[in-house]
């Protein structure tokens, strides 16, 4: 690997990212796979870094599922959209940054549209006055919600309690990166780093102190694509593609794989467990899982939040063994307890994938 | 004439006692072996046969015409078979007179099997006068050995000057060979000097006695006599015990041979049986190598019949493959061959023995069923769909004919077997015989016309289709032309016609196209042609000859064919015609093509 | 556990893996195997095709890859006629070429002790 | 000796060609080279097919027949004006010529393969371009290649050719060819190494081409796939791992690689560009300078006393550009003789 080549890239591939005001648009499933994510995004923007980040209760999903789905057509996807940035504009926003990658996608791809085809525009606007009487100014820029981590991965780092370092080797942590599909597969100038060798979440692994693992199938998406997942009879699909990423990337032993979209560390960590059940086979060591996290999740590891109140017990893969390496103190008996100190009751252990 | 010898004996005939019973017991062990190998109903077949008063007397007027006379080859090469006939026969008299002599003079003698070979040993001239018999009889066997002596000479000369015979290749004979050819050459060299340093006591005829008399002008004693003896015993003696080794076993083995093919039995095996009896019966004189189409190429000469024979009798497997599946099985050396050996059936026994790990299977098939109301089925077959210009010919005539007709396989059918048969994949090539009886029984047709011989040699000989005739395109035509359903117009093209090897050999037919092309315009002959014709080297019949190996096969083809300055070569298969084609200077054409050119309504 | 869906086997050819034996053993008896452009005039002349699929330009693909079952399967219709010979734009001899591979079909599943 | 001045712009093997003929013809033509040496790509090539002659013999001659030219080494065209029949060439070493006929001959460039990011060109050590290959060949030294041994090695046909996502939808004539001369080159290195070739589809239409298809599938072993690669990765032991769909049998397929070529193709030499438009010379729509037509004129460019030879008027091989560089000196003769 000669790195100079990647660094060229991906100096190709900068996008302007502004440092402050943004209008933060979530994710529709996040909240309940990983319910501490978007959270936290906000806590270290806000609290952490002291940004502007509004937000609106009256926002609504962008249609991406379902476009991607094909149940409805282009132009309900759009005025959907419309709608959305009518509301950051009623909040006098230009800066618009999503939390979800398929959303991201869906305005970058929306955007470039309406730039190729501006009667199209023309037509969106018509229809969104008739449906809520609302008008829009389009986005100045659009952001992903870890593009705004990666500009600040630095500032990040710099207050950080942990590193991405094995605390009895001083190794650094060898951390798989997966890039969602819809990020910059289908406009490379609109990511960072570009499609092929995007530096967004390596940008951030690196600044924390961790190791990017290069496998053969890190382009590979994680399995989901919308259709592969939600009809039953496809699912079987959608799991071998997952089988297939794990299988070129266990030679290289990764510590952990992070993430920046809201599918794809729901399938890397679940379908893990289906995987053992179904195969008998474990990626991590001990018969362990390797631990999936979002961007903020490890951010928040590194800021020294409290595992649990990242929300680290939902996940399939026990994430113990990440942080005892670190060095991340925690309360073993305090992982399924609630915020009242009550037990909310344990899941039931599977029979091949080790957890606690 | 009176015994000299008390006993009757003297050990110089041991060794030639000797050689006697080991070639004696060699070949009672070949006859049990041949007769155990051969299946239950062929034995039973062979041995009634044998009493079979017909053809018993056809196996011995075979035996005598081909074994001692050499009939055949006289015919093709008066000169080696006049050599081959003077020792086979000259022989064969001198044994039989030889038992003459001892019955008549020695008649209590006649137990010591020795005694009519060293006759002339053994006994002494009588007190009286010669008789009339003796004299006729010293005469007469003088007279054979000097048959035989010629015999001899002439093998010498063609020893060293093949080509005087007329053969261009002939076979390198072994290391065994070569002892049984020069123990063979000297036996009657020797037996002359024998008899003749024994004639003054013997008595002798014209050639003996007068030889008597140079020998004692200067080799006064009786020394020579006994060593002579002794190394006409000798030479006996290593002929005999080379004999089952050596391609003279032809001599005994033909005489299997001839029997067992009258008896109709056909090759099944590759190395056992009947097959056993033909290689035995080689007699290894490479008339096959001028004759086989591939020995237009070196690399080819030891691919022929005579050196499969030849590797089967040594046992080495891996040169037995290989001949096998290289042979084009057009079927000349068979036909050239002075004992009628089948190589080509020998090569497709050689092929059916191999055990595939695949085996095709084409029960499951379900081909178009043949078109039904016609009394007229066209089977165009597979190579005819790659050469349309002769299935819209022979469509075209029949129309004009005014037939009542329809092609069976019009969107393609199931391939005819003959390819799978000549591959030795007799179970496959049932399965679709089958089929394909099936689907020409349900059409409820009376003739099946058919227009490549390769379809048609198969059709005719493995289909067993009651009721419906087979008939390849240029006997019908000739009959539609006889009969005046056609009216021909004499052209003044003049062609050649290409015996095709299914067509000629396999099927007999070379008048019928000869026929209908004489009337469409002028037919030269060339050489060789009918049943001596040259694959055209396009043969399905070979498994391993490659597209470029056979180029020069091909092309030897055509000089031969085009020797006469033909206008156009014409032939009956679509087979030849898209291998001509191929490398032809001038047109190639199929029957039908010519024939529906020069054609109209009767 | 039953999910209601399984892992399904990839279907990549993986060349690093990919057991060439079979078709080096053809090669060595047959070495035009190796010029085959894969022009397919096999396949649309064969008289088997309509029946089970055949294409010899098929089958040296299925051994290049090492997928000796689906090569298999083809054969199985094939009625040696010889069409693919004579269409063959590079002179390969098919019908070796088909008979060879179905032997050794069989002498390496005696090696292998099938 | 003529006292018309002829510029020819590109010292390669068609500005060579051209000036020796034109030196033959009684002129003295001036070369005009960018670069430091004559004989242009051809002079970094190790052979040529389809008879595997050294590259250098060609250069190496050509050198010899127009060495009585004068020629101008590492020197650029500023611009060229028109007055009257005559051009004005400027140099960026200060002088200036007035020429009675001038000829572009200015080739192309190879396409930069690091624009085709997913096969990973100067991102794996592993990776290399045809030209890489070439000079390894001929210098035996490439810090990628020493001291390897290469067991298993691939082409990738059309790299930055018939690729509308690299701005090239040409084909490049000669890569396919190239790439099974380079292969065949490389198993006579590597006896043992297995070589694939990943194709969308071989065009070998020149002499004795398709000679060397057979060779290399006969001879050589070498294996095609009919697909085009789509990436490139790397693997844990350092070799590159590469996916391609086998649209023969509709199946992806990978493999892993001690070395990966990668068969750029041909474009424009842009530099010339706006001199040449300045000039009233269009730009065809495959990029290359355009001809007065493509069948009669390739050499011509319309417009008086301008000529055209060689690559900057499209993909060619050697001989297709010898040829028209001894057309094009004919051209000119004529022009000057006769036309003007």
């Amino acid at each position: 690997m000669i790195y100079q080549g990647k660094q060229k890239i991906w100096s190709e591939y900068q996008k302007e990212i502004p440092d402050d005001h943004w209008y933060y648009v979530r994710s529709c499933i996040r909240q309940n796979f990983f319910p501490a994510s978007e959270r936290m995004f906000t806590e270290i923007t806000r609290n952490v870094l002291g940004k502007d980040i509004y937000e609106t209760p009256s926002h609504t999903t962008c249609g991406g599922i379902a476009y991607h789905c094909d149940t409805i057509p282009q132009e309900t996807v759009m005025t959907i959209v419309a709608r959305q940035f009518a509301l950051m504009t009623e909040a006098g926003y230009e800066n618009y940054v999503a939390s979800c990658i398929t959303s991201f996608g869906n305005y970058a791809e929306i955007l470039e549209t309406w730039h190729e085809f501006p009667e199209l525009e023309t037509k969106i606007r018509e229809l969104l006055w008739k449906a809520c009487k609302k008008e829009f100014k389009k986005p100045k820029y659009l952001a992903h919600s870890s593009d705004l981590i990666y500009k600040f991965r630095g500032e990040i780092a710099a207050k950080g309690r942990f590193r991405l370092v094995d605390k009895e080797t001083g190794e650094p942590l060898r951390i798989v990166e997966h890039i969602g599909c819809h990020y910059a597969k289908m406009f490379p100038h609109k990511g960072v780093g570009g499609a092929e060798y995007p530096c967004v979440l390596s940008g951030m692994i690196e600044a924390w102190g961790g190791q990017v693992i290069d496998y053969p199938e890190r382009r590979h998406c994680c399995g989901y694509g919308f259709r592969q997942y939600h009809v039953q009879a496809n699912r079987g699909y959608s799991l071998s593609n997952t089988h297939k990423k794990f299988e070129s990337m266990e030679p290289y032993h990764p510590d952990a794989i992070i993430t920046n979209c809201p599918g794809c560390p729901y399938f890397l960590d679940r379908w893990q467990y289906v995987i053992a059940e179904q195969t008998g086979k474990t990626y991590g060591r001990d018969g362990f899982g390797i631990p999936v996290f979002t961007y903020e999740e490890l951010a928040g590891l590194v800021l020294g939040y409290d595992p649990w109140d990242l929300g680290l017990q939902l996940h399939q893969v026990a994430v113990e063994p990440f942080l005892d390496k670190i060095g991340i103190e925690y309360d073993p008996s305090a992982k399924y307890k609630g915020l009242d100190k009550k037990d909310i009751l344990r899941p039931g252990l599977p029979q091949n994938l080790k957890c606690f | 004439m009176i015994d000299r010898v008390a006993s009757g004996f003297h050990p110089f005939v041991l060794p030639f006692l000797f050689g006697m019973i080991f070639v004696l017991g060699y070949c009672l062990y070949g006859i049990v072996k041949i007769l155990l190998q051969l299946s239950h109903e062929d034995r039973r077949r062979f041995l009634l046969s044998l009493i079979n008063p017909v053809t018993a007397w056809k196996n011995i007027k075979d035996i005598f015409l081909n074994c001692l006379l050499h009939v055949k080859l006289w015919k093709r090469n008066p000169v080696l078979g006049y050599m081959h006939s003077s020792i086979a026969f000259g022989w064969f008299m001198l044994i039989v007179l030889g038992h003459i002599e001892v019955m008549l003079f020695v008649p209590h003698r006649m137990r010591q099997v020795w005694y009519p070979i060293f006759f002339n040993y053994f006994v002494a001239e009588g007190p009286g006068p010669a008789t009339v018999q003796g004299a006729l009889l010293f005469t007469l066997m003088d007279f054979f050995l000097l048959v035989v002596l010629s015999g001899i000479a002439l093998a010498m000369i063609k020893r060293v000057r093949s080509r005087i015979f007329g053969m261009r290749r002939t076979t390198r004979p072994s290391f065994l060979d070569r002892v049984g050819l020069y123990s063979l050459w000297a036996i009657f060299p020797l037996r002359l000097l024998a008899e003749g340093f024994t004639a003054h006591i013997s008595g002798g005829g014209f050639l003996i006695t007068p030889l008597n008399w140079v020998f004692r002008q200067f080799l006064g004693d009786q020394l020579h006599m006994l060593p002579t003896w002794w190394a006409y015993s000798i030479a006996l003696c290593i002929f005999m015990c080379v004999l089952p080794f050596t391609r003279y076993m032809h001599i005994p083995a033909e005489m299997m041979l001839i029997p067992m093919r009258n008896a109709g039995l056909k090759i099944k095996h590759a190395r056992r049986g009947f097959t056993r009896a033909m290689v035995w019966s080689c007699p290894n004189c490479g008339v096959c190598i001028d004759a086989c189409p591939m020995s237009v190429k070196k690399i080819n000469l030891k691919d022929t019949t005579v050196y499969l024979n030849r590797n089967i009798r040594r046992g080495n497997e891996e040169r037995i493959e290989q001949i096998s599946d290289k042979c084009l099985l057009c079927g000349k050396c068979r036909e050239v061959c002075q004992i009628g050996l089948d190589g080509p059936s020998i090569r497709i026994a050689q092929r059916a023995m191999r055990s595939y790990g695949l085996n095709q299977d084409y029960t499951s098939f379900r081909p178009a069923p043949a078109p039904a109301g016609h009394k007229l089925l066209y089977f165009a077959g597979c190579m005819t769909q790659l050469t349309p210009r002769i299935s819209k010919a022979v469509g075209s005539v029949l129309d004009k004919a005014g037939l009542d007709w329809e092609i069976m396989d019009k969107d393609g059918g199931l391939c005819c077997g003959r390819p799978l048969m000549t591959a030795g994949r007799f179970v496959q090539a049932k399965q679709l015989i089958r089929q394909n009886s099936e689907l020409i029984r349900a059409s409820g047709c009376d003739t099946l016309l058919l227009s490549c011989p390769i379809c048609y040699k198969i059709f005719k000989e493995r289909y067993k289709l009651e009721g419906v005739r087979v008939v390849h395109t240029a006997e019908f035509f000739e009959e539609l032309i006889q009969t005046g359903a056609l009216h021909v117009e004499k052209g003044d093209i003049r062609y050649v016609f290409h015996d095709p090897c299914e067509l000629g050999r396999g099927s007999g037919i070379y008048e019928q196209p000869r026929r209908i092309l004489g009337r469409a315009g002028y037919l030269v002959e060339s050489e060789p042609n009918r049943a001596e014709s040259i694959c055209c080297g396009g043969s399905l019949g070979s498994l391993t000859l490659g597209f470029a190996q056979r180029e020069d096969m091909t092309r030897n083809a055509l000089k031969h064919l085009t020797e006469g300055g033909p206008d156009a070569i014409a032939t009956a298969c679509p087979l030849c015609l898209a291998t001509f084609s191929r490398y032809a200077d001038r047109a190639v054409q199929d029957i039908a093509e010519i024939l529906d050119r020069v054609s109209s309504k009767g | 556990m039953e999910f209601g869906f399984k892992l399904s086997p990839s279907s990549a050819v993986n060349l690093d893996q990919v057991d060439l034996s079979l078709y080096e053993r053809l090669a060595a008896i047959e070495p035009d195997l190796r010029i085959c452009m894969a022009c397919g005039s096999c396949s649309a002349t064969c008289t088997a095709a309509p029946f089970t699929g055949m294409s010899v330009r098929k089958v040296i693909l299925d051994l290049q890859r090492g997928k000796e079952k689906e090569a298999a399967k083809m054969l199985s219709g094939c009625m040696l006629c010889g069409k693919c010979t004579m269409v063959c734009p590079r002179g390969i001899n098919t019908r070796h070429l088909i008979l060879s591979l179905c032997r050794i079909y069989g002498t390496k599943a005696k090696e292998e002790g099938k | 000796m003529s006292k018309d001045n002829i510029v020819i712009i590109g010292g390669g093997i068609a500005g060579m060609t051209a000036a020796s003929r034109l030196l033959r013809l009684g002129y003295t033509p001036i070369i005009v080279e960018e670069s430091d040496h004559l004989g242009g790509h051809v002079a970094e090539w190790h052979k040529l097919f389809p008879d595997m002659a050294p590259a250098q013999d060609i250069v190496q001659r050509l050198a010899e027949e127009v060495s009585a030219a004068n020629i101008f080494l590492s020197t650029r065209v500023l611009f060229i004006n028109r007055l009257h029949d005559t051009y004005i060439v400027m140099l960026n070493n200060g002088v200036s010529i007035q020429a009675q006929a001038v000829l572009i001959a200015t080739g192309f460039n190879l396409f930069d393969a690091t624009k085709k990011e997913e096969y990973g060109y100067g991102i794996y050590d592993q990776v290399l371009t045809n030209r890489d290959l070439e000079r390894w060949f001929t210098t035996g030294d490439d810090p990628r290649l020493n001291g390897h041994e290469v067991k298993r090695a691939g082409f990738v046909h059309c790299v930055g050719s018939r690729d509308v996502k690299a701005g090239n939808t040409q084909c490049s004539k000669v890569c396919c060819v190239t790439a099974i001369k380079q292969a065949i080159e490389l198993k006579e290195k590597f006896p043992d190494a297995e070589i694939w070739c990943f194709y969308m589809d071989l065009r070998l239409f020149g002499k004795k081409y398709e000679d060397f298809y057979i060779n290399a599938q006969k001879d050589y072993g070498i294996h095609f796939i009919r697909g085009r690669v789509s990436e490139v990765s790397e693997g844990l032991d350092g070799r590159v791992i590469v996916k391609a769909e086998d649209t023969l049998s509709g199946k992806p397929v990978k493999v892993t690689l001690d070395l990966l070529v990668l068969m750029s193709g041909m474009v424009c030499n842009a530099t010339i560009n706006p001199i040449a438009t300045s000039l009233g010379i269009d730009l065809d729509s495959d990029g290359f300078l355009r001809s007065k037509d493509n069948i009669s004129h390739i050499v011509s460019s319309g417009r008086k006393g301008l000529f055209l030879a060689g690559a900057c008027t499209g993909t060619k091989t050697v001989p297709e550009t010898i040829a028209e560089a001894n057309s094009a000196a004919l051209d000119i003769h004529l022009y000057l003789t006769e036309g003007k």
